[in-house]
């Protein structure tokens, strides 16, 4: 393997890799940032969209059945949530939300074990996308490309989504003055069930994605929280633009820094996230000082 | 599942409301096992195993003519829950046996504490090579194949393979360091060239970085010893990389639960099994006949290996006529026992039973919905037993 | 004071009554309430939410834990030392993470915790990497003391550790440091425009935090036996923060009910359904719900009406 | 030499010069108010002397020391105690509870991690004091979150009164109070001022307030000092009047 291809897979290695960290950051921020809450449970909505993604192929026998499912049924398992319960809680102080969504998580993987059972379950990439392309004569597979595309879809998406849309208007207007839009006549409620929705989606989303790679097991969700919690902290809370930019970084220095220091992958990760808060503690795009 | 979970239930609110009923006179066995979390799934199989040995036995009379009780605690892998858990069975249910731990570091964090509760425990999975080694108490005993053992069939089937050279990848964890290690050692005693190692940290969901490594070091075979959903995430990942087309991927065990998970991409995986369902001979059979009649299924790694493990108890309590470990301890020590691999012995020197290895290799049949394991290779106690208290082998 | 002399009392006598396990489990709920308490300290009286106070007891487990192993310190030394260590360590964390404020100081922490886990399970010669440290002896003396090698004995200097902590932490928040810590709480820009050098202060608490828990780790690990990885990870500083929150923050004696109450609905809720994680959410939830001031303030209000 | 002495002092944020080449000198015994429209500065003024933003250029002299690189709890500690423009307590202590926190800064056992009946002590004393002059002794026991917003501003005044400060800085003072809370207000500082001893700097818009509590105004206007007198004469000043009183007078 020469350095050129060396350089070109382990780039495409750490882009799928940043699709995957950025679906998970991406919706813990939308939270945060416009709802304020620190939503322990979203790795759980993560690995419930893996879940549901394997049992909508199962029973549809189709991964993109899946991919709209799952996401659709996690986001208003979400949004059902908020309305149920965070909703009562806006008048109180944040360490309500995080014994609610602690609450979750265990009644979510609970649930989740009940329903599945104990053992990880094989979701199977499509067909169309489970061939190999050749890039510099080095295989590469073709649903790490189509995770790179998906990331970036996603992300356009969004930000065509907040830019554009009315919704979207609602919703930047929401996070800076929620008494402001609830004086316009729009119902504040509706917004922030949606946006809960949306998130809890998006790390479903993720979910269903990652499935192909990890299979659909009961430890993704331990294992994705923290992770997200680091996207969206070196991000800056609350910053869209952010988690793109945080979840591409930690991607790289994860893929180059596994490769060069193998002893530190772990810590690796870390080290980002304290660099990054020491010399800007709000996070790289956040604006908290 | 239903059935065992009603017997568990009966099981647990016996030990929790109504503990001296009968007491007296029943065998309590306590079985603090992983059954949430990552690792549940092994618990499930190991419980099973367990659970499905108590109900042979009672129904035939139970043991000594009393019958088990089974006390079950869930740990979550914990080591603090299953301390606390272990402790609690001693000092309020008067538990003196113990089986059924999960993780190493479960055992490890338990085996200190079991003199002061004089307590046996008798590992039913638990591989750390150290457990029998540095770490070895009076009251552990393994009926099972540790990690040492399962590594050594796999590089005495590579003494025999065109393979020369050869790379690993491990859990950056204390299983992983040491099995890597009997691994080097071995391939090199083998006359293979040990390229080096790579460790990734438990819960790596994404390996192609390391897949990158191990393309790049020129190995003909990578030696794996990964557990659990890693073991899963890199087998999916190094087929999708078409990794097993330049690189014949080895492993320490091969479990069906990874085989089931990650599906056609354990096909062709090689490596050593604990308890291969296959086995030919009249014990094996009329446990897998037992077994398919309660489950309907073929029983799984985990669950023949456990079920031995309750075997060589059994046959060690009825040795003994009792279950106090000052009788039960030397009772076992030497203690021949002919269960689902043949005879194998429990040596005194050691704790470590000498038992044979299989080495398998994952095909795909007809009519079967997941791939599955078939013995390759099959060898002597005497050859996969480390020396007592060893890691390494001489020969 | 005469409701805490009772309770004292009443605790002193528990080896006489309860039942030998029940004495385990009232051991670890006060090891665990002794941590709570600690992080009560900063959460509840100067609302510096940390998500990594697991590093403060897990350097205290390690630190007793490798004392006793490897060298010949009597056990009620090497728990006092663990504590420094904790409280000295806490200093130079602390110096870091109060460059931050609100969430970027909670995730500031979060990201130190999450390094000591990395490096308890490099660091193996000092820690053991994955496995721990196991077999943490409780070692005799001084003076050929071999009281703390029972398990009552040892029960009994828990007991003293939690009640001079508690003692200590309750005139520590009467006192004007503790209004200073008040003042920060409530509103910190006012407290630094009147003169205070808040940061100093933050510094200080995270620190006396941070040595009460270390305190209550280095308790932990010849009691358990061993100690490893679990206990520097992430999930548990969550729990503890739960366990301030469930028992009702800024009380002090909150956080030790909600630490054994955590513990015990766990264990206690593990033995009858392997669901119990179910329950154990749910009755989360219902707090959050129903008892927004925790089990003391639930207990107060009763007392009062 | 004056008590408080501004040299030169400036401030730029990017492009924008807030404040710009300001030279001022409070000679103790006086009440200063600097006023101006929005915008005119006064508020980064404020800034500078209480160390909350660091000077581009110049410097600000206290009792002829320089406070430049002192951070704001340093100014404090020096005797420089202020208020600010939008309420700033602790709304869950009481009143008697806030002075008494503001007063315990000036101890020098502030810090004492044990017992505290003497710090507090003398430190409830002082911030009596401070209640009785503003006439917040009837509220002092209810919580400061509680109080009418009249009291409220009062109060901080109080607290910083309770530290003795050399100087008193007041960022607004009746700041969001209604016409008839104005009055009560200016009324029982102009009763406080009168009393003396104090040297207060305060930053204002409401001319009436101004007018009535001054002994010397300094008019800034886009960031630069156009007059710096005593009331009258100020009142008087073509540039002000052209710059911004208008048809005030």
């Amino acid at each position: 393997m020469d350095l050129l291809s060396f350089l070109l897979v382990q780039c495409l290695n750490a882009l799928s890799q940043a699709a995957l960290l950025f679906f998970l950051g991406v919706g813990l921020t939308l939270i945060f940032g416009i709802m304020r809450i620190v939503n322990f449970a979203h790795g759980t909505f993560y690995m419930l969209g893996a879940f549901l993604g394997y049992s909508a192929v199962r029973v549809t026998g189709s991964f993109w059945a899946g991919l709209v499912l799952g996401p659709l049924v996690a986001g208003g398992i979400g949004a059902a949530f908020e309305m149920g319960l965070l909703r009562r809680l806006y008048k109180r102080d944040d360490s309500a939300f995080l014994m609610v969504t602690f609450g979750l998580t265990l009644v979510l993987g609970e649930i989740i074990r009940l329903v599945w059972g104990v053992d990880a379950l094989q979701v199977q990439v499509p067909d169309s996308l489970s061939g190999i392309v050749f890039l510099l004569d080095e295989p590469f597979p073709v649903y790490r490309l189509f995770l790179v595309a998906a990331g970036a879809i996603v992300a356009v998406g969004i930000w065509q989504f907040l830019e554009r849309t009315r919704l979207g208007l609602l919703i930047r207007a929401t996070s800076q003055n929620a008494e402001m839009v609830h004086a316009l006549g729009v119902d504040v409620n509706l917004v922030r069930s949606g946006i809960f929705g949306i998130g809890c989606g998006l790390a479903a989303l993720g979910g269903v994605l990652a499935a192909p790679l990890l299979s659909a097991s009961l430890g993704m969700a331990g294992n994705a929280i923290i992770d997200a919690f680091v996207i969206v902290i070196i991000g800056g809370m609350g910053s869209f633009p952010g988690s793109l930019l945080a979840a591409i970084l930690v991607a790289f220095v994860q893929v180059f820094g596994t490769y060069y220091f193998p002893d530190f992958a772990m810590a690796a990760m870390y080290l980002l996230m304290l660099l990054v808060l020491v010399v800007r503690p709000g996070g790289l795009l956040g604006k908290e000082a | 599942m239903s059935v065992s979970r009603r017997v568990l239930l009966q099981t647990a609110a016996v030990a929790g409301m109504a503990r001296g009923a009968f007491a007296a006179d029943s065998i309590k066995i306590g079985i603090p096992v992983a059954l949430t979390g990552p690792l549940g799934g092994i618990g499930a199989q190991m419980r099973r195993a367990c659970e499905f040995w108590a109900k042979q036995v009672n129904a035939k009379g139970g043991l000594l003519g009393r019958p088990i009780e089974l006390i079950v605690e869930d740990t979550a892998a914990n080591p603090a829950t299953t301390v606390r858990k272990v402790q609690e069975m001693v000092e309020r249910s008067g538990v003196r046996l113990i089986t059924c731990i999960v993780a190493s570091n479960e055992a490890l964090a338990v085996v200190p504490k079991l003199a002061e509760w004089d307590t046996i425990f008798v590992s039913g999975d638990n591989g750390d090579g150290r457990l029998t080694g540095e770490s070895l108490v009076p009251n552990f005993f393994r009926p099972n194949v540790s990690g040492p053992m399962g590594t050594r069939a796999v590089t005495l089937w590579l003494r025999d393979s065109p393979m020369k050279k050869f790379y690993g990848i491990g859990m950056d964890y204390a299983w992983g360091h040491n099995s890597m290690d009997v691994f080097e050692s071995e391939a090199k005693r083998a006359g293979k060239e040990f390229l080096g190692a790579v460790f990734s940290p438990t819960g790596t969901k994404d390996f192609s970085t390391y897949i990158t490594k191990i393309r790049q070091s020129g190995a003909d075979g990578c030696y794996l010893v990964l557990a659990g959903d890693d073991n899963v995430a890199f087998l999916t990942q190094a087929k999708q990389y078409r990794l097993g087309e330049k690189v014949q991927l080895l492993t320490e065990q091969v479990d069906e639960m990874g085989i089931n998970a990650s599906g056609d991409a354990s096909v062709g995986l090689i490596g050593g099994s604990r308890y291969p369902a296959a086995l030919d001979n009249p014990d094996n059979k009329a446990f897998v006949a037992a077994w398919q009649a309660e489950y309907g299924r073929l029983p799984q790694m985990f669950e023949g290996d456990q079920y031995q493990s309750c075997v060589v108890m059994q046959a060690g309590i009825e040795k003994a006529g009792s279950i106090e470990a000052a009788k039960l301890r030397p009772a076992l020590e030497g203690l021949v026992v002919t269960s689902v691999k043949g005879p194998i012995t429990m040596r005194a020197c050691d704790h470590q039973a000498e038992q044979p290895g299989f080495v398998v290799k994952v095909v795909k049949k007809d009519g079967m919905e997941h791939p599955v394991p078939e013995v390759i290779a099959t060898y002597k106690a005497d050859r996969v037993t480390p020396p007592c208290n060893q890691m390494v082998y001489t020969d | 004071m005469r409701i805490f002399v009772c309770v004292a009392l009443l605790l002193a006598m528990a080896p006489l009554g309860l039942p030998l396990f029940a004495m385990t489990l009232l051991t670890e709920a006060l090891i665990l309430g002794l941590l709570a308490m600690s992080l009560d300290l900063m959460v509840g009286y100067t609302r510096l939410i940390s998500f990594g106070h697991a590093a403060a007891y897990g350097l205290g487990a390690y630190a007793s834990g490798y004392l006793l192993l490897h060298t010949s310190l009597p056990l009620p030394f090497a728990v006092l030392a663990a504590s420094v260590l904790a409280g000295v360590v806490a200093i130079g964390v602390a110096w870091v993470c109060t460059l931050a404020k609100g969430v970027s100081f909670s995730m500031l922490t979060l990201a130190f915790a999450q390094l000591l886990y990395a490096v308890a399970f490099k660091w193996t010669s000092v820690t053991g990497a994955s496995d721990g440290l196991a077999g943490i002896p409780r070692t005799a003396g001084p003076f050929g003391v071999t009281v703390f090698q029972t398990k009552n004995g040892y029960y009994y200097f828990v007991l003293v550790c939690l009640l001079g902590a508690y003692l200590f932490c309750r005139s520590l928040v009467a006192s004007p440091f503790g209004a200073v810590l008040r003042g920060i709480r409530e509103n910190e820009a006012k407290t630094l425009s009147l003169g205070y050098n808040t940061r100093l202060y933050k510094i200080a608490v995270v620190a006396v935090s941070f040595a009460l828990g270390g305190l209550a780790g280095a308790l932990y690990s010849p009691f358990a036996g061993f100690a490893n990885t679990e206990l520097v990870f992430w999930l548990f500083s969550g729990q503890v923060l739960i366990m301030v929150i469930v028992g009702g923050q800024g009380t002090l004696i909150g956080p030790i009910l909600g630490a054994a109450f955590f513990m015990l609905l766990e264990h206690v809720l593990s033995q009858y359904t392997e669901s119990w994680a179910l329950f154990f959410g749910l009755i989360f939830i219902g707090f959050v719900m129903f008892a927004p001031q925790g089990i003391w303030g639930l207990l107060t209000r009763r007392a009062r009406a | 030499m004056a008590l408080l002495e501004l040299d030169g002092l400036t401030k730029r944020y990017g492009g924008v010069t807030a404040v710009n080449d300001v030279t001022m000198r409070v000679e103790a015994g006086e009440v200063r108010a600097v006023i101006g429209p929005n915008g005119a500065g006064k508020t980064s003024l404020f800034h500078l002397i209480t160390g909350v933003v660091p000077a581009t250029s110049g410097e600000v002299r206290f009792d002829g020391r320089v406070l430049s690189g002192l951070s704001s709890y340093q100014r404090c500690q020096a005797g420089l105690s202020r208020t600010f423009q939008l309420t700033s307590l602790f709304p869950e202590m009481t009143a008697r509870e806030n002075c008494r926190v503001a007063a315990q800064a000036r101890l020098p056992r502030r810090w004492q991690p044990w017992g505290g009946t003497t710090v507090f002590g003398e430190a409830s004393a002082r911030g009596d004091e401070a209640l009785e002059r503003l006439g917040l002794s009837a509220v002092a026991g209810r919580p400061a979150g509680l109080l009418s917003h009249g009291d409220q501003r009062l109060l901080e005044v109080a607290m910083a009164l309770s530290q003795r400060p050399r100087v008193l800085l007041l960022d607004e003072p009746t700041q969001g109070l209604s016409v008839e809370e104005t009055l009560t207000a200016v009324d029982t500082l102009a009763g406080l001022f009168a009393g003396g001893g104090l040297t207060v700097l305060l930053v204002e818009h409401d001319m009436e307030v101004v007018f009535r509590l001054a002994s010397k105004i300094t008019v800034m206007h886009r960031g630069s000092v156009i007059a710096d007198d005593v009331p009258s004469v100020v009142k008087d000043d073509a540039a002000v009047q052209a710059a911004y009183l208008g048809g005030y007078a």
